[in-house]
């Protein structure tokens, strides 16, 4: 079992760095040069020099890379070159949003797909399955930032239930940040929802016709149980391995929908950030998202582990 | 009358990484003969037909094929080489390529063997489907619309279509019914004795083999443990194997049905000394300290079983 | 229990055995059978249309501002109405459609073509799998849309950007289900009965390998392109897409959210485009699949 | 020697004739509703099994053994339509609704599948498998559930039970698993087992290891078995009766020694001359001409006349199943006996 999970650990460095790399890459070898790029037309040859040798761009590409990933060992990735403070001071305050965001969506979708998937399944090629099969099919074509407008314009401006934009932290009290987080949840999660819902009814419906659960019928197991627990358990572990791609994506989505309800998170900031040049904020962004990610897979694997005696015995 | 042999195996031999699949396996089939091996699930019975025609590559040992070593052979060389020597697989759905019809599949041996113009080799595969009692009509059809016999007399075919001298038959008969193994087992028969093709054939099941085969070797865990002509292995088996072997086939009553303890050993951890003291009814000290080694008992037959010293010193 | 997909036996009589023909319809009779199928393909061929034709249908520049004709409500004048610098809509959306559905088709052929030259040689080659599979685990799990917002910011907002970034990000599915398929086709008993017939590699990969991984491309195609064409108006909508100067159905949102309260029209029609766009390649997507894979349909 | 040496009862022979019928089924037939109608899959099967006794369902792939047998179980797929009668112990079980049937399952008909590493679960383990049922169909606490269990694995003659309680399905070897199903068959009580194709997928030596603990449990609980197979042999050892179909038709039914020594319809004759014969080997064998016929392509009349040597005119009219010498036979032109 620790095995398993270490293997699963050295196989999510990659998750981690590909990312970061191409990142650097696309930093070091774009042409045109980042300093003069970041200070802008008004600069003069010192400033830009002096930025130069502050971000370590006058050594050679591979020591450049050496500092470089000493600074990611280090979680020391300079100073932010528009605020002036460390980045590893600017992001957390950022990060909290963007994650709460993330995981109140991915509840959403889990709860959602998980229901309506089983619904379909155990009422298969009745109306009610049909309707969900439908709106799930519209769901995964449902742009999310385009949805988030149609909310915003349904919920926010016709009915006025929630508020058209803005953030209240959780320290406000649960009913406030409920109230700026729900409508941005539901649009970041409905897509990934929709894409669950189908993974849940096609694995239930799979798992149904494996002979152990046949097994189960013929002990006399009801009906009840032999769903319950002897399908939910196998049919459940694709969702699993889903959810880990749905939070990647998620994690992505969260960009558009922060700049639509102007949520100060990760990824507004970031594309802040890039229109600033910001680099090292940049720099600092991705590799969070890295991180945050490579714990979730690891959760993720963790869960699988526990689910599954066939991987534990390995 | 002279014997010319055309497959010459010794010392064959294959591990994949810590499971020794195949064991120092030694036999010789002369022209137009047919060796069979017969052994259970995990005996490395398939593996050593991938052996002996390179699909899988040896760890050790030789395969003299019309006189040269097949196991020195480069890949070219081999490809070459692979004209004369053709393989019917057991899953008649699975060895037929389903986007090729049945003129394709025929010709494809021909064409990549550079055997005759596009107009002989279409004669060729005419010929050979009437050869299998197929008509001309099927040529222009594809797998799927065949039943699995039907698939499996193209099968034989093919295998025939560059003329080969030997042809190794991996379960040929085992996926079909029984009615339909009767068909097949018929057709390979005449057509060896057609064509005076050598072969090497595989099953788990006596009596299939008793059936095709003139010269037998059983294996267990890797190894042949008996080999010899046909009659003298059914009718006066040596080594305790092939004896609980021949008496667990049904339909001699239950009153005499073999009760042979136990199941195979893992081939990760074989047991020392005799592979089969494990579950041998007279097993003794020395099983489990020393190998026993092949030894003649005349008329061609051969055991690997220290009971046999025994009896000789008595 | 078998029960075959015959649907009309004639039968060929021969050898001792009876020969029992299914008369299998091509694909294409099939997706023609199925009315799922039947709709995505007559609404992608409706929108391919609508764009390539944009300049006949809705001629004039779809960019030209005229302050005043500012937020007119749809109508017969301007069938989607006019946005908040009075530019017709419908011509907009016909014209940033053009955009949407290019990016989409090149970013499609780039990453499929790129997946199965690699999904083969990975297929093929351990050592060079390993290290595939890996860069495809961190470019899977990391969002799409961060990477393309870093390249975007670093290169520049362009259509190359767009497309050079969405290519790069859709590799990684693409390679994945190729290279699963090549690796599931590689174990066949007909790939080992090819090569003991004595079949070279290229025409193994050619003859054997690709037709019958092709029906899986296919399928991921349409999804890839779905994946595109969102990505794109995902990348153009937050502003690091194909730039201010080009028009997109992502772009045309931008400004679009502003006016929400008063004009929800110029909000409504481009993303009304974009998803139909999206949920007819995904239908072509799943009903493709239901007529290449009977396996997946039997369950629908 | 088997593994399993529990004390086996003093045997007192009652003649089957004298015991007590356990299941009776009468013109079973099954057809699937489908888009174009209903297609049929088995037609007019009947046959009856004594406590203790043992009777084969014989048949080559697509004759509609095994969906015969889950129809009997109550486990038929939804859309399945089921016509005729099916009597357990005196009850008429195909008059019961869905949540009734279900209530006989392992309380008085057990089940045994071909392939036990799939018809276990993955991943519970095989002591909560074993549990669930017990708990739910004896009322057994957990503790007292755990026991029985053990105590069962003990008797279809797993080593350390205890431990095995503890593993997976995927941890076992093939004949260990089909130990398992057996002992989850027999857990409650069953008057009535069903075992289809038990031990085709086992190898030789494991096949008589599992028969015989087959057989062992029927002498010692009197159970009633349906042993459905393809292979003649086996039922000519094992089985007391058979029941030979072709085609969803029962074409011969009676004496397993009878059918496997002297069948009187022709496809049973063909089944035999077909395997490879002990003795000698260099002669041809007598192949069944031809192959099934795919359901919705049966022929009209008597179904296996197209494969038959013997078929003339008459066979273009459906043969009834009638008694003869020995055997009931559904055919025109049966052989002789001792033919």
């Amino acid at each position: 079992m620790l095995r398993y999970l270490f293997k699963r650990f050295l196989l999510i460095l990659p998750t981690i760095f590909v990312p970061l790399i191409l990142v650097f890459l696309l930093l070091r070898l774009s042409p045109g040069d980042p300093a003069g790029m970041m200070l802008g037309d008004q600069a003069t040859p010192e400033q830009i020099a002096a930025l130069r040798t502050q971000l370590g761009l006058d050594q050679p590409i591979w020591m450049q890379f050496v500092l470089w990933l000493k600074g990611i060992v280090t979680l020391d990735l300079g100073n932010s070159i528009f605020f002036r403070e460390p980045v590893m001071q600017i992001i957390p305050r950022y990060a909290t949003v963007t994650i709460l965001l993330t995981s109140v969506a991915l509840v959403l979708a889990v709860v959602i797909g998980v229901t309506l998937g089983l619904v379909s399944a155990m009422n298969r090629n009745k109306p009610i399955d049909r309707g969900v099969v439908t709106t799930a099919v519209l769901g995964i074509s449902l742009p999310e930032f385009w949805f988030a407008l149609l909310l915003i314009f349904v919920f926010a401006v016709t009915l006025r239930w929630f508020p058209v934009a803005g953030y209240n932290s959780p320290d406000a009290g649960i009913i406030a940040f409920g109230a700026t987080i729900f409508l941005p949840a539901l649009a970041l999660g409905v897509r990934q929802s929709a894409l669950m819902t189908r993974m849940m009814r096609s694995s239930m419906l799979d798992v149904l016709n494996e002979p152990y659960i046949t097994t189960a019928r013929a002990q006399g197991l009801p009906e009840t149980t032999v769903l319950g627990r002897y399908a939910m358990r196998t049919a459940a572990m694709p969702v699993v391995t889903v959810a880990g791609l749905s939070a990647g994506y998620m994690l992505g989505g969260a960009v558009a929908i922060e700049i639509i309800f102007a949520l100060p998170g990760l990824g507004r900031m970031l594309v802040e950030a890039v229109g600033r040049r910001d680099y090292p904020l940049v720099e600092g962004g991705v590799l969070t998202i890295s991180l945050v990610l490579a714990v979730l897979n690891l959760l993720i694997d963790l869960v699988y582990a526990l689910l599954d005696p066939r991987i534990r015995y390995q | 009358m002279t014997t010319e042999t055309m497959l010459s195996v010794s010392g064959l031999s294959k591990s994949f990484k810590s499971v020794k699949a195949v064991r120092d396996v030694s036999f010789a089939i002369p022209r137009g003969k047919t060796f069979g091996l017969v052994g259970e699930s995990g005996s490395g019975k398939s593996t050593t037909a991938r052996l002996v025609l390179r699909l899988v590559e040896p760890s050790a040992g030789k395969i003299a094929f019309r006189g040269r070593d097949l196991s020195t052979l480069s890949s070219s060389e081999l490809r070459r080489e692979r004209r004369h020597m053709q393989m019917i697989f057991q899953d008649p759905f699975g060895s037929l390529n389903p986007r090729m019809s049945v003129r394709d599949t025929l010709v494809e041996p021909q064409f990549v063997h550079g055997i005759g113009t596009a107009a002989e080799q279409l004669k060729t595969a005419e010929r050979l489907l009437a050869e299998v009692s197929l008509p001309r009509a099927a040529l222009d059809r594809y797998p799927h619309e065949f039943s699995g016999g039907q698939r499996q007399r193209i099968a034989i075919a093919r295998a025939l279509s560059t003329n080969p001298d030997l042809i190794v038959a991996d379960e040929p008969v085992s996926a079909l019914d029984v009615s339909v193994q009767a068909q097949v087992l018929n057709l390979m028969r005449d057509l060896q004795d057609r064509h005076g093709t050598t072969m090497l054939f595989i099953s788990h099941d006596l009596r299939v083999v008793q059936f095709m085969c003139d010269e037998i070797g059983v294996m267990y865990l890797g190894e042949i443990v008996e080999q010899g002509p046909r009659d003298r292995i059914y009718n006066a088996p040596s080594h305790p194997y092939t004896k609980a072997l021949l008496a667990s086939v049904p339909g001699k009553g239950s009153g005499q049905r073999a009760r042979l303890s136990g199941e195979i050993p893992s081939a990760h951890a074989v047991p020392s000394g005799c592979a089969f003291r494990t579950r041998c009814p007279h097993a003794f000290e020395r099983c489990s300290s020393e190998k026993p080694a092949m030894r003649e008992i005349g008329n061609g037959q051969r055991a690997a079983c220290h009971l046999l010293d025994k009896a000789m010193a008595a | 229990m078998s029960v075959t997909q015959a649907t009309s036996p004639d039968r060929l009589t021969g050898g001792d055995e009876e020969v029992f023909v299914t008369t299998n319809k091509s694909v294409w009779q099939r997706l023609m059978a199925n009315p799922t199928a039947v709709v995505s393909i007559a609404a992608l061929v409706v929108l391919s249309l609508s764009a390539i034709l944009a300049p006949l249908l809705a001629p004039g520049n779809p960019l030209k501002v005229t302050p005043a004709d500012r937020f007119i409500p749809p109508g017969l004048e301007h069938f989607f109405g006019t946005d908040n610098l009075g530019r017709d809509m419908f011509k907009m959306v016909l014209h940033g459609g053009r955009t949407s559905l290019l990016v989409g088709l090149i970013v499609t052929v780039i990453s499929m073509g790129i997946a199965v030259v690699l999904g083969a040689i990975s297929g093929f080659y351990r050592q060079v799998d390993v290290v595939l599979m890996r860069l495809v685990d961190g470019l899977m799990a990391f969002p799409g849309i961060v990477l393309a917002t870093a390249a975007a910011g670093i290169m520049g907002p362009s259509m190359t950007t767009v497309i050079t970034s969405l290519s790069i990000v859709l590799i990684a599915p693409s390679l994945r289900i190729v290279r699963g398929q090549v690796l599931v086709v590689r174990e066949l008993q007909m790939i080992e009965a090819a090569r003991s017939v004595g079949v070279p590699t290229l025409r193994l990969f050619t003859r054997y390998i690709l037709p019958a991984v092709s029906s899986p491309i296919l399928v991921q195609a349409s999804f890839i392109f779905s994946a595109a064409v969102l990505g794109e108006a995902g990348l153009s909508f937050i502003g690091v897409g194909i730039g201010p100067k080009e028009l997109s159905w992502g772009n045309a949102l931008t400004e679009a959210r502003n006016y929400i309260s008063q004009a929800p029209w110029i909000v409504l029609f481009p993303g009304l485009a974009l998803m139909l766009t999206i949920l007819a390649l995904n239908l072509l997507g799943d009903s493709l699949r239901d007529v290449l894979d009977p396996r997946l349909a039997r369950r629908r | 020697m088997t593994a399993h040496s529990a004390p086996m009862p003093a045997e007192i022979v009652v003649p089957l004739a004298a015991r007590r019928t356990v299941l009776e089924v009468e013109n079973l037939s099954l057809s699937f509703r489908n888009a174009d109608g209903l297609l049929p899959i088995v037609t007019d099967v009947s046959f009856s099994i004594r406590e203790g006794e043992a009777v084969a369902l014989v048949g080559e792939s697509g004759c509609g053994k095994s969906i015969t047998a889950s129809a009997i179980m109550g486990i038929a797929p939804e859309n399945a339509v089921i016509g005729g009668r099916i009597v357990l112990n005196g009850q008429e079980i195909s008059a019961l609704g869905p949540k009734d049937r279900r209530k006989l399952c392992g309380r008085h008909m057990g089940f045994i599948f071909q392939e036990p590493m799939t018809a276990l679960h993955p991943t519970l383990s095989i002591g909560r498998q074993m549990t669930d049922t017990l708990k739910h169909n004896l009322g057994l606490s957990q503790s007292a559930a755990t026991q029985r269990a053990a105590e069962l694995l003990d008797r279809v003659g797993i080593p350390r039970a205890r431990d095995i309680l503890r593993g997976y399905v995927h941890e076992l070897s093939g004949g260990m698993r089909q130990r398992v199903m057996i002992a989850l068959a027999i857990s409650c009580g069953p008057s009535l087992i069903i075992a289809d194709e038990p031990t085709t997928a086992l190898d030789v030596t494991i096949q008589a290891q599992v028969l015989d603990l087959l057989e062992d449990m029927r002498r010692e609980m009197d159970l009633a078995m349906l042993f459905i197979t393809h292979d003649l042999e086996v039922v000519g050892d094992f089985c007391d009766r058979a029941v030979v179909m072709y085609a969803g038709d029962v074409v011969e039914r009676g004496q397993s020694a009878d059918i496997t020594r002297h069948p009187s319809h022709p496809y049973a004759r063909g089944l035999i001359d077909a395997v490879p014969a002990h003795d000698d080997g260099r002669t041809r064998l007598t192949p069944i001409l031809g192959t099934v016929p795919p359901v919705g392509q049966w022929p009209e009349g008597c179904r296996f006349a197209p494969r038959c040597g013997r078929a003339d005119e008459k066979c273009r009219t459906r043969p009834r199943l009638e008694t003869l010498s020995q055997t009931d036979v559904r055919c025109w032109h049966p052989l002789e006996a001792g033919a």
